[in-house]
C-alpha cells in the first residue's frame, strides 16, 4: 500500500537525517519513534475526520431512503461534500456562552468527550500487524477509556445549568453505566475461549472459524449489539436525547464548534461499538473459512454494522426509560450471565 | 538527588523523568482541589483528574491491567457514582454561602502536618529493600492466576463484599413504600 | 458390561428406595402408590433372576466392604449369593411380588394404602438384607428391622385394640428371642474374631465339643422368637389380625422361615453337637405336634392356617434338629408356595363373604370357582398327597428323621407321622366347610375376587403343586444336590430311598382326609358326638393348650406383683432420700443466699457506681459527630508513630 | 525505571495527607466520602509502587490494589446509599450536623 510505503520512508529519512547531525543512536532511535507516533496518529486522526464526515452523509443518505426521500443530493456527487460544507459552517458559527453556564467546566466537557473516543482508535484492527497499537489488554483498554465519557456527559449537563441538559445527563449516564454491564459480559466468552484481551489474537483465533459461527456466539453478539446501541445513545434507546420531552439532552446548549466536537464524538463512537462488534464477533479482516484476509473486509463489516445500527433507527420506537433499564438490567444481564456459564461448562468439559 | 543529574541520562528516561513529575504536580494540584473548593461537582472532577493520574502512575510503574482497572473502576463507576449523589444531593451543598469545613479545621491542619513532617522526613532516608527487575515483570495472566489459585479466599471474600455492598446499597436507599 | 457383582447390593436398595419414596409423597400419591411397590418388587425379582442363574452352573457371588474398624479389627459387610441365598431370593421376591400385586386387590380403598404399601417395601428391604447378608451382623440388622415391620403391619389397623395388642405381643415376643440371638452374635465374635459365615465355618473346628453348646442354643433362641416355636409361639396366632396378604408373606411365607433360614446358614455350629440338635429338634417336633392339635377344633380360617403355619415350621426345625439341613429348606421353599397360596385364597374368601368363620361358610366352590381350585391345590400339596409339592419335603422330613443320629429319634419320627394325620385332617376339614357342600349362611352373598388377586392365586397353585417335583426321584434328587453346593463342610451322602416311610406316609395322609370326607361330607360320624366323647382333650385343643393363661398365670401376674413392690420401694425409700437431701440442699442454698445478697451484690454494685461515676467524665468526648472521633484516632495514630520511629532512631543510635 | 521509589511514596504520602486533611474537616458528607477515596488511592501507589520495586515477578502489590479497588467501589455504593438515606431524613448532609450517635 502506498500510505505504508509513504510512512516507511518518512521513518528511514528521519532515522537517517539524525544520525547523519551526529546524535547518539539513542537519540536517533527516540526522534525516529516519535516521527512514527507522529505519522501513526497523523493517520488515526485522518482517518478518523474523513469516516466522521462520511457517516453523517451516509446518515442523511440512508434516513433518506429509508423515507422515501433522496437525502442530500446538491453539494458535490450524491452530495458527498455537504458534510463538509456543514463542517465549514459549524467552524465559522459564532461561539456563544449562554450566561449561567459554570465556564470551566462547560467549556471542557466536549474537549473531553473527544479524547477517550480519539484513544480508542489506537487498537483499531486494520489488518494483521496493521494495528496502531496491539496492547495486551486491548479490549480492557477500549472499556477503560469508553468510560471517561460518561465525566465528559455529566460534565455538559451539569456545566450548562440547564434541567433539562442536567436530566439528559443524569439518564445518558445511567444508560451508559447500566449498559456497559452486558456489553463487557457479552464479550466475556470470546475471551475465555481466545485466551487473550488483545485484538490481533482475538481475530487471529477467528481465522478459520468466526465467533459468530456458535450458539452462544449469536447470543454474544445480539446482546454486544443491543447494548452497544443503547451505549451510544441511538434509537431505540435515544431517550437521554429524546428532543419531544428534553430538547437535545446534554448539549442543548452548545453550538459551533464544540457542537460539532458532541457530534464527531458520537459518530466515532458508532464506528469503535461497530468495530469491536466486527472484531470480537465476525472475524476482523478474515473472511470465514480461510477464504481470505484483507483490510477491505474489516472496514466493509464496520460499515456494514453501521447501517444496522441505522436500520435500528428508523425500525424500533422509543423505549421509555424504566422499560429500557429493566429490560437492561432483568433481561440482557442474565442472559449474558447463562451464556458466560454456558461457555465456561463447555469449555470445562473439553479441557 | 544530585547523582541523578551527574550521570549523563537516555531520552527514554527524560521522559520518564519530565512525565512523572508532571503526572505527580497535576495530582497534587488536582488533590487540592478535591479538599478545598466549595463547588463539590468540581471537587469530584478533580477527584477524577486524580483517578485517571493514579491511573498514568500505575503504567509508568509497569501496572497495565491495574491502570485500566483503575480508570475503569474509578472514573467509571466511582467518580460516576459520587457525581450521582452531588446531583440528588444538591440543595443542601449547592450554596456557595454555606461554610464547607468544619470547626477543627486548625487543630486538623496540625496533626496532618506533624505526621506528613515525620514521614517526609524519614521516607528518603530509609534504605529500602528494592531488586533489580530481571525477568518477566506481573502482567494480567499472572494477577487472574495468582487470584484464583493463592488468593483464591480473599478473592471470594471480596466478591461476597461486594455482593452484600450492593444488597445493603439497594435496601438502603430504597425508599420506603407508605 | 456391567458387572453383576455391584449390582448385588441394588437388590434390597431399589425396595428402600422406593419406601422411601412412598413414606415422603405416598399419600399424595394415592392408590398409583401400589404401582412403586410393585416396581421395586419386580425390579428386585428380576435382580435376583442373574444371581439364581449363577448358582444354577455352581457358581456363587460374593462381594464385601469395610463396614467399620472396632478397635482394630475391621468389621466387613458383604452380600452373597450361593444356592441357599438363591433358593431364599426366589421365595422372597417371587411370592413376594405376586403379593404385592394381590395386595392392590385387597387393599383397594384402604385409607392409608400408600403406607401399606411403603411397610411392605421396607419390609422387602428387611428381608433381603437377612437373605443376602454374609455375616451375623447384618442378618442381625434385618431380623430387627423386619420384627419391626412385622409390627407395624399386624397393627396396621391400630383402631382396632386386638391389633395394637396383636402387634405388641409379637414384637415382646420377638425381642425374648433377639436377646438370645445377640448373646449369640456376640460369644461368636467373641470366639471366632468374625461373624463371617464362610470364616466362621472355616475356624469350627478349633470348637469341637460342649463349648458350642450354649452359643449354638442361643442362636436358636432367635429362631425360636422368629419362627414363633414353643415357647415363644404365642405371637403368631395373634399376628393374624393384620391384613391378611400380609399374613401371608410375612406370617407365613417369608420372616417366619427367616428362623429356619439362619439356622440352616449357621448349620456347621449345630453339625455334631449333639445336645443342642437335641434340644433343636425337641422343640420343633413338640410344636409341630402341639399346634396341629390345636388347628384340628378352630373355627376361624385365618386361625387354623395360622397353627398350621406353626405346626409345619416346627417340622422344618424338627428337620434342621435331626440333621436333616437340606430337607428343613426344601421344606422351606414348598412351605412358603402352599401355605402362601392357602393364606391368599383364605384372604380372597374372606374377601368375598366377609366373614373369618368356617361355620359360616359353605358351598363357595360354585360362587368362587378359581379361589377353590387354587385352594384345593394348596390343600393336595400340604396334605403330603404324592406326587405334589408336600410329599415330598415332607418325605425327606421324616426320612432324615428315621436316619437320625439323634437319640430317640425314633419317638420324633412316630410324632412326626401321626402329625401329617392330623394336619391332612385339620386341612381337609377346612376345605370340605368351606367350600363343598351347602351354603350354611343364607346371609353371605359371596362373589369372586377380582383378577388381580386371582391372577396371582393361579401363579401360586402352579408352584405348590409342582415346586416339590426338582427334589423328588424321578428328578434324581437335583434339589437336595443343588443345595448341597451351599454346606461344603458336609459330606454328601446318597439318597436312599425308603418305600416303608413313603408309604406310612401316604397311609396316614389318606386316612386323615378319609376321616374328614366321613365327618363333614357324608356325615356318617358326627364331629360334635366325637368332640363329646373325648370333651376334655376337645376343650383343651379350643383353648389352644391355654398357653395364654398359663404365661398370664406364671410370667405376666407374678411381673407385674414385682413392679408393683418396686413402685412402692420407688416411691418410700428413694423418693425419701431424694427429698431428705434436696431439703439439706435448701438450707445451705438459703446460707449461700445471704452471702450473695449483701457480700457479692456489694462487689458488683460497687463496680457499677464506679463505673457510672467515671463515664460521666469520659462521656465528654462522645459528641455525636464522625470526624471528631476521626481527629482523635488520627491524634492516636500520630502519637504511635512518632514514638515507634523515635524508639527505633534510638536504638540504632 | 529512573524514578527512585522515594519519589513514589513521597507523591502517595502528599495526596494521603492532602485526603487526610479532607476527611477531618469538610463538612460535606459526599466531600468526606471522597477525600477517603483520595487516601485509597494514595495507598494504592504505594503498593503498586512497592509491587514493582521489590518482587515485580510476582505482582503480590497488585494484587492487593485491586482488593483495594473492589472495598473502594463497596465503600461508595453504601455511603451514596447512606447520604442519600440521611439527606432523605435530615434535609442535610453536613457532617457536623449529623450527631445522632451521641448519648
Amino acid at each position: 500500500m502506498s500510505l505504508l510505503e509513504l510512512t516507511d520512508k518518512l521513518i528511514q529519512w528521519v532515522s537517517e537525517m539524525a544520525r547523519t547531525q551526529g546524535y547518539s543512536p539513542e537519540w536517533a532511535g527516540f526522534f525516529t519513534a516519535i516521527a512514527i507516533m507522529l505519522a501513526v496518529g497523523g493517520f488515526v486522526l485522518g482517518f478518523i475526520s474523513v469516516v466522521a464526515m462520511l457517516l453523517i452523509w451516509m446518515e442523511r443518505k440512508v434516513s433518506g431512503h429509508m423515507q422515501s426521500r433522496i437525502g442530500p443530493n446538491r453539494v458535490g456527487p450524491f452530495g458527498l461534500f455537504q458534510s463538509i460544507a456543514d463542517a465549514v459552517k459549524l467552524l465559522l458559527k459564532e461561539d456563544i456562552a449562554p450566561k449561567m453556564v459554570d465556564k470551566p467546566v462547560w467549556w471542557l466537557a466536549p474537549i473531553i468527550i473527544v479524547v477517550p473516543a480519539v484513544l480508542s482508535f489506537l487498537c483499531f484492527p486494520f489488518h494483521k500487524g496493521w494495528i496502531p497499537l496491539d496492547l495486551n489488554l486491548g479490549l480492557l483498554f477500549i472499556m477503560a477509556i469508553g468510560s471517561v465519557s460518561v465525566i465528559a456527559i455529566f460534565m455538559a449537563g451539569y456545566g450548562s445549568n440547564n434541567k433539562y441538559s442536567l436530566i439528559g445527563g443524569m439518564r445518558t449516564v445511567a444508560q451508559i453505566i447500566s449498559y456497559e454491564v452486558p456489553a463487557i459480559l457479552a464479550i466475556v466468552p470470546v475471551v475465555m475461549l481466545a485466551g487473550s484481551l488483545s485484538f490481533g489474537q482475538i481475530i487471529e483465533a477467528q481465522s478459520f472459524r468466526w465467533n459468530l459461527f456458535s450458539l452462544w456466539g449469536i447470543v454474544s453478539f445480539i446482546i454486544y449489539v443491543i447494548s452497544g446501541t443503547a451505549e451510544i445513545n441511538r434509537t431505540p434507546f435515544d431517550i437521554p436525547e429524546a428532543e419531544s420531552e428534553l430538547v437535545a439532552g446534554y448539549h442543548t446548549e452548545y453550538s459551533g464548534m464544540k457542537f460539532a466536537l458532541f457530534f464527531v464524538a458520537e459518530y466515532t463512537n458508532m464506528v469503535i461499538v461497530s468495530m469491536i462488534a466486527s472484531a470480537v464477533f465476525l472475524g476482523g479482516y478474515y473472511l470465514p473459512f480461510g477464504l481470505g484476509a484483507s483490510p477491505v473486509w474489516m472496514l466493509l463489516k464496520v460499515f456494514a454494522m453501521i447501517f444496522l445500527l441505522m436500520w435500528f433507527r428508523w425500525t424500533f420506537p422509543r423505549l421509555r426509560v424504566d422499560q429500557m433499564m429493566i429490560f437492561g438490567w432483568k433481561v440482557l444481564l442474565p442472559i449474558s450471565f447463562a451464556n458466560i456459564a454456558w461457555v465456561g461448562i463447555w469449555m470445562a468439559l473439553k479441557l | 538527588m544530585t547523582e541523578l543529574f551527574n550521570t549523563a541520562l537516555t531520552p527514554w528516561e527524560w521522559t520518564q523523568l519530565i512525565s512523572f513529575y508532571g503526572i505527580a504536580a497535576l495530582m497534587i494540584v488536582a488533590a487540592l482541589m478535591v479538599v478545598t473548593l466549595r463547588n463539590i461537582f468540581h471537587s469530584a472532577l478533580g477527584l477524577a483528574a486524580v483517578a485517571l493520574g493514579a491511573a498514568a502512575i500505575y503504567l509508568m510503574l509497569d501496572a497495565e491491567f491495574l491502570a485500566f482497572v483503575q480508570i475503569l473502576v474509578y472514573v467509571g463507576a466511582v467518580v460516576t457514582l459520587i457525581a450521582f449523589m452531588v446531583m440528588l444531593t444538591q440543595r443542601a451543598s449547592h450554596g456557595k454561602l454555606v461554610r464547607q469545613s468544619n470547626d477543627q479545621k486548625t487543630i486538623s491542619f496540625i496533626v496532618v502536618l506533624s505526621l506528613f513532617a515525620l514521614l517526609i522526613w524519614k521516607i528518603p532516608t530509609t534504605v529500602w529493600n528494592t531488586t533489580v527487575s530481571t525477568g518477566n515483570l506481573a502482567d494480567a495472566k499472572t494477577l487472574g492466576t495468582a487470584f484464583l489459585k493463592e488468593y483464591i479466599m480473599p478473592f471470594e471474600v471480596i466478591s461476597i463484599v461486594l455482593l452484600v455492598a450492593l444488597i445493603g446499597a439497594i435496601v438502603l436507599a430504597r425508599r420506603e413504600p407508605k | 458390561m456391567l458387572n453383576y457383582t455391584n449390582l448385588i447390593p441394588l437388590i434390597p436398595l431399589i425396595p428402600l428406595a422406593s419406601f422411601v419414596i412412598l413414606i415422603l409423597f405416598g399419600s399424595r400419591m394415592k392408590e398409583k402408590a401400589a404401582y412403586v411397590s410393585i416396581g421395586a418388587a419386580l425390579a428386585a425379582f428380576a435382580l435376583s433372576v442373574p444371581g439364581i442363574m449363577m448358582t444354577l452352573k455352581h457358581q456363587s457371588v460374593h462381594m464385601e466392604w469395610i463396614w467399620l474398624y472396632l478397635g482394630d479389627r475391621p468389621i466387613k459387610m458383604g452380600f452373597m449369593i450361593d444356592s441357599l441365598t438363591a433358593m431364599m431370593l426366589f421365595v422372597v421376591t417371587f411370592i413376594g411380588s405376586l403379593i404385592h400385586i394381590y395386595s392392590v386387590g385387597y387393599m383397594h380403598g384402604d385409607k392409608r394404602f400408600s403406607r401399606y404399601f411403603a411397610y411392605l417395601s421396607l419390609f422387602f428391604f428387611s428381608m433381603l438384607l437377612i437373605v443376602l447378608g454374609d455375616n451375623l451382623i447384618m442378618v442381625f440388622i434385618g431380623w430387627e428391622m423386619v420384627g419391626l415391620c412385622s409390627y407395624l403391619l399386624i397393627s396396621f389397623w391400630f383402631e382396632r385394640m386386638s391389633a395394637a395388642r396383636a402387634g405388641m405381643k409379637a414384637f415382646l415376643a420377638n425381642r425374648v428371642g433377639d436377646v438370645g440371638f445377640l448373646l449369640a452374635i456376640l460369644s461368636f465374635f467373641w470366639m471366632f474374631g468374625t461373624v463371617n459365615f464362610e470364616q466362621m465355618a472355616e475356624k469350627i473346628h478349633q470348637y469341637q465339643g460342649t463349648m458350642l453348646v450354649i452359643p449354638a442354643v442361643l442362636l436358636f433362641c432367635g429362631a425360636v422368637g422368629k419362627s414363633a416355636q414353643f415357647p415363644l409361639h404365642v405371637w403368631l396366632p395373634d399376628a393374624m389380625e393384620g391384613p391378611t396378604p400380609v399374613s401371608a408373606l410375612i406370617h407365613a411365607a417369608t420372616m417366619v422361615a427367616a428362623g429356619v433360614y439362619m439356622v440352616a446358614r449357621s448349620f456347621f455350629v449345630f453339625h455334631g453337637n449333639i445336645e443342642a440338635m437335641q434340644v433343636v429338634s425337641y422343640i420343633g417336633c413338640f410344636t409341630a405336634f402341639m399346634a396341629a392339635t390345636i388347628a384340628l377344633t378352630q373355627t376361624d380360617i385365618k386361625k387354623v392356617l395360622a397353627y398350621s403355619t406353626l405346626s409345619q415350621l416346627g417340622y422344618m426345625v424338627m428337620a434342621l434338629g435331626v440333621g436333616g439341613y437340606i430337607a428343613g429348606p426344601f421344606h422351606l421353599m414348598t412351605h412358603a408356595f402352599f401355605k402362601a397360596l392357602l393364606f391368599l385364597g383364605a384372604g380372597s374368601v374372606i374377601h368375598g363373604t366377609g366373614t373369618q368363620d368356617i361355620r359360616q361358610m359353605g358351598g363357595l366352590m360354585k360362587k368362587m370357582p378359581i379361589t377353590a381350585w387354587t385352594f384345593l391345590a394348596a390343600f393336595v400339596a400340604i396334605a403330603g398327597l404324592p406326587p405334589f409339592a408336600g410329599f415330598w419335603s415332607k418325605d425327606e422330613i421324616l426320612l432324615s428323621t428315621f436316619n437320625s443320629p439323634v437319640p430317640g429319634h425314633l419317638f420324633l419320627f412316630a410324632v412326626g407321622l401321626f402329625t401329617e394325620a392330623l394336619t391332612a385332617f385339620y386341612m381337609a376339614r377346612v376345605f370340605f366347610l368351606t367350600f363343598l357342600g351347602d351354603a350354611r349362611d343364607k346371609e353371605i352373598h359371596a362373589h369372586e375376587s377380582p383378577l388381580v388377586m386371582t391372577v396371582p392365586l393361579a401363579i401360586l397353585a402352579f408352584f405348590a403343586l409342582f415346586i416339590g417335583l426338582p427334589g423328588s426321584p424321578m428328578a434324581g434328587h437335583w434339589f437336595q444336590h443343588w443345595l448341597q453346593q451351599s454346606f461344603p463342610y458336609m459330606h454328601a451322602h446318597e439318597i436312599h430311598l425308603n418305600f416303608g416311610v413313603m408309604g406310612a406316609s401316604i397311609f396316614l395322609a389318606l386316612s386323615g382326609i378319609g376321616l374328614a370326607y366321613l365327618m363333614y361330607i357324608k356325615g356318617t360320624i358326627s364331629p360334635d358326638k366325637v368332640a363329646q366323647s373325648i370333651r376334655p382333650l376337645y376343650i383343651y385343643s379350643l383353648n389352644k393348650w391355654y398357653w395364654d393363661e398359663i404365661y398370664g398365670m406364671f410370667l405376666i401376674k407374678p411381673f407385674l406383683w414385682s413392679t408393683n413392690a418396686l413402685y412402692a420401694f420407688d416411691v418410700w425409700i428413694v423418693d425419701g432420700v431424694v427429698n431428705g437431701a434436696a431439703m439439706v440442699a435448701r438450707g445451705l442454698g438459703f446460707l449461700q443466699f445471704i452471702f450473695d445478697k449483701y457480700i457479692v451484690d456489694g462487689i458488683v454494685n460497687l463496680f457499677g457506681w464506679v463505673t457510672q461515676k467515671s463515664s460521666r467524665i469520659v462521656r465528654l468526648v462522645q459528641t455525636g459527630i464522625i470526624q471528631n472521633y476521626i481527629l482523635l484516632l488520627v491524634v492516636g495514630l500520630a502519637l504511635i508513630v512518632w514514638f515507634k520511629i523515635l524508639e527505633n532512631m534510638h536504638a540504632v543510635l | 525505571m529512573i524514578v527512585p521509589l522515594a519519589h513514589f511514596l513521597i507523591l502517595s504520602l502528599i495526596i494521603f495527607c492532602i485526603g487526610l486533611y479532607g476527611a477531618l474537616t469538610r463538612r460535606n458528607a459526599v466531600g468526606i466520602l471522597m477525600s477517603v477515596e483520595l487516601m485509597l488511592n494514595a495507598a494504592n501507589i504505594n503498593l503498586v509502587a512497592f509491587s514493582r520495586f521489590v518482587s515485580p515477578q510476582s505482582g503480590t502489590g497488585q494484587i492487593f490494589a485491586v482488593f483495594v479497588m473492589a472495598l473502594a467501589a463497596a465503600s461508595v455504593a453504601v455511603g451514596l446509599a447512606i447520604v442519600i438515606c440521611i439527606y432523605r431524613n435530615h434535609r442535610t448532609i453536613a457532617a457536623d450536623k449529623i450527631d445522632l450517635m451521641k448519648w
